[in-house]
Parts: C-alpha cells; structure tokens; sequence
C-alpha cells in the first residue's frame, strides 16, 4: 500500500498555502502565519506581524518619564511588572537615584510573581494547544491568587502599575505578607499537581520531545534568550550574569535542559517557577523596613502623606507632575531578565522631560524569528506546539 | 423573520417574540477574539471563578459561523481592522458587538497612527465597557445589559438589520 | 404479528419528523441576509489564498476510509450492546469473531504503514 | 574585558579614522563607526576569539533630526562566552531623493533580518541586500516612515484606517 501511495504521490503534490491567521484560536493573539504545506508536512512557515502595531515607541517619545510606566506594562500584559521595572531601572542608572533597600526587595517579589503569573498562563494554554484541556483551569486558579495580591498591593488585577522611578508607589498593606506567604507555602505542591498531569504523560512527551529543535548555534545566531536558549543548553540567565534589584543576595539556581525542543523548555518553565518560588520566600524573610521611595526632589516623586503637610513636598510634586524630571543627555542600555528572555530597554535622552528615543528590545518579538527553522518539516498540528512553546505575546512581538 | 408576513401583529406574536427574544439571550454564544490585555481579563472571565457558564455562554466559537456574540477585548490596530470588519460581516445575523476596554471604545491611552480610535467607527456597537482592562465584574455587568437590551428588541416587528460601517464615517 | 414491527415504524417516522422539522423551521424562521462577502469562504479574516478545488494529498482519503471502516464496527456493537444480556455466551462469542476479523484488518493496515504519514 | 580594551582592539585593527567618535555615560561606552566598514567591522567583533560577540541584543535606528547626519543605527552586542557587552553606532546620511542607505548584517548574525526590517520601515532606511525587504509592522498600503520626528504622533492623512477599496 505504501509504495503505491508513494508512485501516485509523485506526480501531482502541488504546495498548498494556508493562512494561520490573525483570528485563530492557537494563536495567542493577532499572530499571522501563511503556512505552505504539503499534505499535512510544512514546507515553510512566513509570519506576518503588526496586526497589533499600537505605536508604543513613538508614544513613549511623547509622554513624560513617569507617564511611560503604564504603557511599558501593557506592552507586555502577562508579565507587567517585569516591564515597568525594566523602564525604572534604566530611568534610575541614567539619573543616578540609588533606590532603598525594601523597595528593591518589593521590586524581586513582584518580578518574580510575575515570571510565575506569565509561566502559570503559558503552561495553560500550551497544554490547551497540545490537546490537554485540565492544566489551563488548574493554572488560572493560581492566578487568580496572584490577581489577588496584585490587586492588594496596587489595586490593579492584571497591570498592578506598582512601580515609580525611585522605588514603589505605597508600602505593602498589612495582609499582603501573610497572603504571599500562604501561596508561596502551597504552590509547591500545585506544580507537582501540573507536573502529574504532563510530565510523564505519554501523549505530553509524544507531541512535544523531538518537536522543534532548535540547536545552540541556532539558538544564539537568531537571538533567542530566556527559556529558549536555556532549553538548548546555555545556563545564561541575565538574573545571574548581571544582577540587578540585589539579585546576587537570593540564592537560586538557573534552570537549563540540553534537549533543545518543546519539552525542554517546558521544563525549563516549570523549573523556573519552583525557583521563583524559592525567591519569593527569600524575599519574605530579608524584607528590611525604611522608606519604599527614594528622596531626591524633582526627580522623584516625595511620599503622598507629606504632599498635605509639607510645603516643598507640594511644589516638588507639582513640578515634577507638570513638567516632569529632567534627564541629563546620554543613552544607556538596562536589561532585565523578563518571562520571555532579555527584556531590554535603550534609553536616548537629549535632557527634556521626555525619552528622546526609548528602543524596547522585546525577547518574544525575537524569539519568534526560529519559528521558521523550528517548524520546518514537522507535521501542521506540530507547528501548533512549537508556536505555543515559544511563548510569544503580541503585544510585545508587536510593540 | 420570514415568519411575520402571516403574523400581522396579533397578540400572540408579541409573546413569540418575547420567547424568540429569551432564547437568543439565554444561550448567546460569545466569538473568541481577543486582541489584547483585555483578553486576559475576558479569559479569567469564562474560567471557574467568574464563570460565564451561568449566561450561557461559556462556548466561545472559533469561527464566526457559530458565533453570535463579538466581545472585541483589545487594541483594534489599524492593519487589523480589514480583518474584524470581515469577520463581523461573516458572523450570521441577529449579532451584537461589545466593545471591552478603552482601547476598543475609543482607542484608549493609544492615541496615535497605528490605532482605530474606537471600534463604533466600523461596526455598530451595542455596550461600550470602560476600564484598561475592565474586571470581570464590569464585562458581566456589559453582558447583562446586552441581555436587558435583547430582551427589549421588536425581533419580529422590525428585526435588526446590523452591517459594518462605511469606511471612516 | 403487525404490532410486534409497530415500534420500528414510530421509531422511523419520529427520527424523520425531528430531522425534518429542525430543517425546515431553521429555513423558515432565519433569516436572509447574503451578503458577498458573508458567502466569502472564512479564512482567519484574510482573503482566501487558492480554491477549495484542489487535489489533496492521496493519504488523507487512506485516513478517511479507515476512520470509516472502524467506525462501522463500533455501531454494530451499541445493538450488541443493548441485548447483551439476553444473547449470552453466543452473542458474546459471536461479537469477538467480529472484532478479531478487524483487529487482523487492523495489523495489516499497521505493518503496511498506511496509519504513518511519510 | 572592559570596554576600553574592546575599543582599542577596535581601533587596532581598523585604524584609527574607522573609530569616528566615543561617548562614555555611565559606565557604558558606544563607539561611533565608519558607515562603509560596518559589515567588516561587525564580523571582526563576532569571530575575534578574545571579543566573540556572537548575540545581537538588537539594532535600533535614532533620528537626530535637526544634525546631519540625520539618522543613527546602533547596534548593541552581548556574547554568550564572555558575558560582556558593547555597543557601536553608525551615522547614516539622508540622501537627496530621502533614501538612506546601509549594509545589512543579516550575514553576520541573523538575528539582524527583522530588527533591520522594522528599522528600515520605521525610518526608511534601506539595508543593501537584506533577504527579505518586506514591511514587518506597519499596513502594505502605507508609505509614510512614523518614528521619524517629523511624523506627527497622531499620523496624517495617509495613514487611513482601511486599504484603498478594490473594487
């Protein structure tokens, strides 16, 4: 049977062209792909990107400083907090503020809520992708815990805004520590729950080992970074390499798998937050008391309670909402390691209130770029799998 | 309808329009198009915790044939607009539209070349939901009002004849 | 002995009253508003590249008759099912014959690679 | 290796008039280089054992409008073995006929194509033989360069919402 399919098969496979469009369900968003296929083999895959283009780099040049906070988070919506901070960080090395020491411990606990938010809401809908529909109610049901302590803290569920230039907005209320702690104690054993329902599942493992390899070489000639280059083999987490936020203090180990293909970087993910979870209690322990914001006048902004008392506080706060902090002329480069990879951000100021030129180096917009290499020569339902292990978020791929 | 050429409005046409009326509230199934951040809110909306199952509508179609219902949840770009004006079009008649978040009512905090400065320029929008992005208490407190708002529709009288909008108007 | 095939026939004229009346009150009470582009074949909100009309790859009808073939077997078995217990050991026996004569249809079509993609 | 050492090996190698200018800001230094060398340039900094800038972080265009040269690509380097990073930054003129020209270094990483793509149609720069020079972001139908200064934010007249109808 086999030969005589492969004598028929000969002569008439013409390559057929299909759009994996901008409204698809697997495609986590606007994501478009003209995919040509042969028979069910994908010959080749080319993106088209831009169906969710907001002109986030020629907005930021027309904001203030602080006013760019809100738009960097929702340039990328599952890890928020990691995108403000990566802005702050930049804003603060380029005007020389040193931030106290709880708001920086403030600030790893909310970077690391927010790897474990984007991992939670990736494991789900990957696995939704590979065919398993349970993991994606068991991980919204952890988000939604850490929806709750986002809107503790901040008041916002999804997009917390917590972060200024100088440290944080507002201390942590009361309940927040006891809360954190109480999910940093279960959360261990809900990644064993996730890990029992994929990692030794056999379908799990048959749709995903072998998919999508993507070699070292690859890996780092197309500029991937996060869990796509740890899951080729390179232990390079820029958490370790170049600590910011005190991270040379906590100890963690990099999570790094040599398999190379969807698998691995599955386990690189939950790897990853069972460490985040280990930083998280460390965060709890060393939290020092102090004050949340730096104090330097006309840059950032003074504590809210001394705004109604303090004459100066009132002028420096008005100033500064008014016309914003002066920034000296430079450009500086500040990269932070976000849930998708190198999240980082180039800062050209010419000494007005606003950014003169802000470059978001996005990791997902990046590690879309071996989707190509990836899928070629699977099957179409493989190209599902490898589209979903690489974790992209439109809005970031398209800023 | 083509029903109501024989029913010239006796009286029993008004409580078939009432049923008409119930049951295309009572199982209005959403599309599945989310744009962006707001997405995610709708997402946590149909899981378990504030379960849009209890309306009906935990079914979210993937294709416009099934749907009734376009929650356009994001940031309309202006290179996706051809696409939800196409599948608007393409979803079979009686739809509605949300409009979820800022960005989808009026282009919201991105006010520049690249976005639809609102969706209600291209499709005709029923209930406008404010917030970047709105809890999920306020995308129920949309869909009940687009509940309230069928129940109130003359279906049999004077159906609804809803297209997209000339380009821009 | 007229009675004794009356439930057969109810059986067959309520199955075509409900398909029939699902598909005529569904005609009768939609409502028509074709226009072009709703006719327009769905592609992800893009316009469609290249017909419908083409010549698929030969293994998907391989796919196609198999799903059939196994199908078929799994209806007979639901009146099996339901008169089991009034059919004892020889019904039984009579339904392995049965599924063994496939599974022998089901190991050559393995060993012959037609259930393999390449 | 600190910066200072890279530029050196820099200079070494091509020549001090390759090096057009430094600029130090916080403990970052970029080196401005010779527009018609960066292909070279950027090969040298990728296979030099000691230097082995094989990750391109990204590269990213500036409008400096009112200067001449008008626009400035900067192209920021990480590698993988040394964990050290560097930045270089070239100056690229505006033409008369508005189009500004430069090698693509999609040969040396290929991490380049799209960040070269999105730069060249944000800016409207043409990278020279660039694999693919289709438009990444923005609509097919538009023409006009938006992160140029002197686009206004909210877009002109060309930048309408729909393509232009095929009737």
């Amino acid at each position: 049977m086999n030969e005589q399919v492969r004598r028929m098969e000969d002569f008439q496979s013409e390559l057929m062209e299909l759009n994996l469009g901008p409204h698809h369900p697997s495609t986590h968003g606007v994501f478009r792909a003209v995919v040509e296929l042969d028979g069910e083999t994908v010959v080749n895959v080319t993106p088209h990107l831009g169906y969710l283009h907001r002109g986030y780099e020629k907005t930021c040049e027309n904001k203030h400083y602080h006013q760019v906070i809100p738009l960097a988070e929702r340039c990328d919506y599952m890890g928020a907090s990691s995108n403000s901070l990566a802005f702050c960080l930049t804003v603060e090395k380029m005007l020389g503020v040193d931030v106290p020491e709880r708001a920086q411990v403030i600030r790893v606990m909310f970077a690391e809520l927010s790897r474990i938010f984007s991992h939670l809401f990736w494991l789900g809908t990957h696995a939704h992708d590979v065919g398993a529909m349970t993991p994606l109610f068991y991980n919204l049901r952890e988000r939604e815990e850490i929806m709750n302590l986002f809107e503790l803290s901040a008041g916002g569920r999804l997009m917390p805004n917590y972060l200024r230039i100088g440290g944080v907005i507002q201390d942590l209320p009361e309940g927040f520590v006891e809360r954190l702690r109480a999910f940093t104690e279960h959360f261990d054993r809900r990644v064993d729950e996730y890990e029992t329902l994929l990692t030794k599942n056999v379908i799990y493992m048959d749709r995903t080992q072998g998919i999508g390899v993507l070699s070292l070489k690859d890996a780092i000639g197309l500029g991937a970074s996060g869990p796509m280059i740890r899951g080729s083999g390179l232990a390079w987490d820029i958490r370790k390499t170049e600590p910011y936020c005190g991270y040379e203090t906590y100890d963690f180990s990099v999570a790094v798998e040599k398999g190379c293909d969807a698998y691995s970087r599955y386990l690189v993910r939950i790897r990853e937050m069972r460490e985040s979870n280990r930083i998280l209690k460390q965060t709890l322990e060393k939290l020092p008391g102090g004050p949340i914001r730096a104090r330097q006048p006309g840059v950032v902004f003074p504590p809210q309670e001394e705004i109604y008392t303090k004459m100066e506080s009132l002028i420096h706060h008005f100033m500064l909402v008014v016309e914003g902090l002066k920034a000296p002329v430079g450009e500086y480069y500040q990269c932070i390691e976000s849930p998708r990879g190198e999240l980082g951000c180039y800062l050209v100021s010419d000494g007005g209130p606003r950014p003169y030129r802000l470059k978001w180096r996005a990791p997902a917009f990046v590690n879309l770029e071996s989707l190509a290499i990836m899928a070629r020569g699977h099957l179409f339902a493989d190209l599902i799998a490898i589209l979903s292990s690489v974790d992209i978020v439109l809005a970031e791929v398209d800023r | 309808m083509a029903i109501e050429r024989h029913l010239n409005d006796t009286v029993h046409v008004t409580n078939l329009e009432w049923f008409v009326n119930w049951s295309r509230k009572s199982s209005m199934w959403p599309l599945g198009f989310g744009l962006a951040c707001c997405a995610l809110e709708m997402i946590a909306t149909f899981v378990s915790r504030y379960d849009l199952a209890r309306f009906g509508m935990e079914v979210a179609r993937p294709s416009p044939r099934h749907a009734d219902l376009m929650i356009v949840s994001g940031t309309a770009s202006k290179k996706m607009i051809p696409a939800v004006r196409r599948i608007y079009e393409q979803m079979a008649e009686p739809r509605w539209v949300i409009a979820m978040g800022a960005c989808a009512c009026t282009g919201g905090i991105y006010k520049n070349y690249a976005v639809v400065q609102g969706i209600d320029r291209h499709l005709p929008v029923d209930v406008y939901i404010p917030g970047c992005p709105p809890r999920p208490e306020a995308l129920l407190d949309g869909i009940l009002q687009l509940h309230a708002k069928v129940m109130k529709e003359q279906s049999i009288h004077n159906p609804r004849v809803t297209c997209v909008k000339v380009a821009g108007e | 002995m007229i009675n004794s095939y009356l439930p057969i026939l109810v059986i067959l004229l309520v199955s075509a009253f409900i398909g029939l009346a699902i598909i005529v009150l569904s005609t009768l009470l939609s409502r028509k508003n074709p226009t072009p582009i709703k006719l327009m074949p769905y592609e992800c909100g893009m316009d469609p590249i290249g017909g419908a009309r083409r010549r698929f790859s030969v293994r998907f009808f391989i796919i196609g008759m198999l799903f059939i073939v196994f199908d078929i077997e799994l209806i007979f078995m639901f009146p099996w099912a339901a008169v089991y217990d009034k059919l004892l050991v020889f019904g039984f026996v009579e339904m392995l014959i049965f599924v063994l004569v496939l599974l022998a249809g089901l190991i050559y079509v393995w060993k012959k690679g037609a259930l393999e993609w390449q | 290796m600190n910066q200072e050492a890279i530029k050196d090996r820099l200079t070494a190698k091509f020549g001090q008039d390759a090096v057009l200018d430094t600029t130090v800001f916080r403990d970052q230094l970029s080196v401005t280089v010779i527009k018609d060398k960066i292909r070279e340039i950027c090969r040298f900094l990728r296979d030099e054992p000691d230097l082995f800038f094989d990750f391109l972080s990204f590269v990213g265009g500036v409008d400096k409008h009112p200067q001449t040269p008008r626009f400035e690509i900067v192209y920021q380097l990480n590698s993988s073995r040394h964990k050290h990073r560097f930045r270089i930054k070239t100056r690229v003129e505006e033409t008369a006929d508005g189009l500004a020209s430069i090698d693509s270094v999609v040969g040396v990483w290929a991490t380049a194509d799209w960040h070269e793509r999105e730069t060249a149609e944000m800016y409207g720069i043409t990278f020279k033989d660039h694999p693919d020079p289709r438009k990444l972001l923005l609509p097919e139908h538009w023409t006009v360069f938006p992160l140029r200064k002197d686009f206004p934010l909210e877009g002109t007249d060309d930048t309408p919402d729909l393509p232009p109808q095929k009737i």
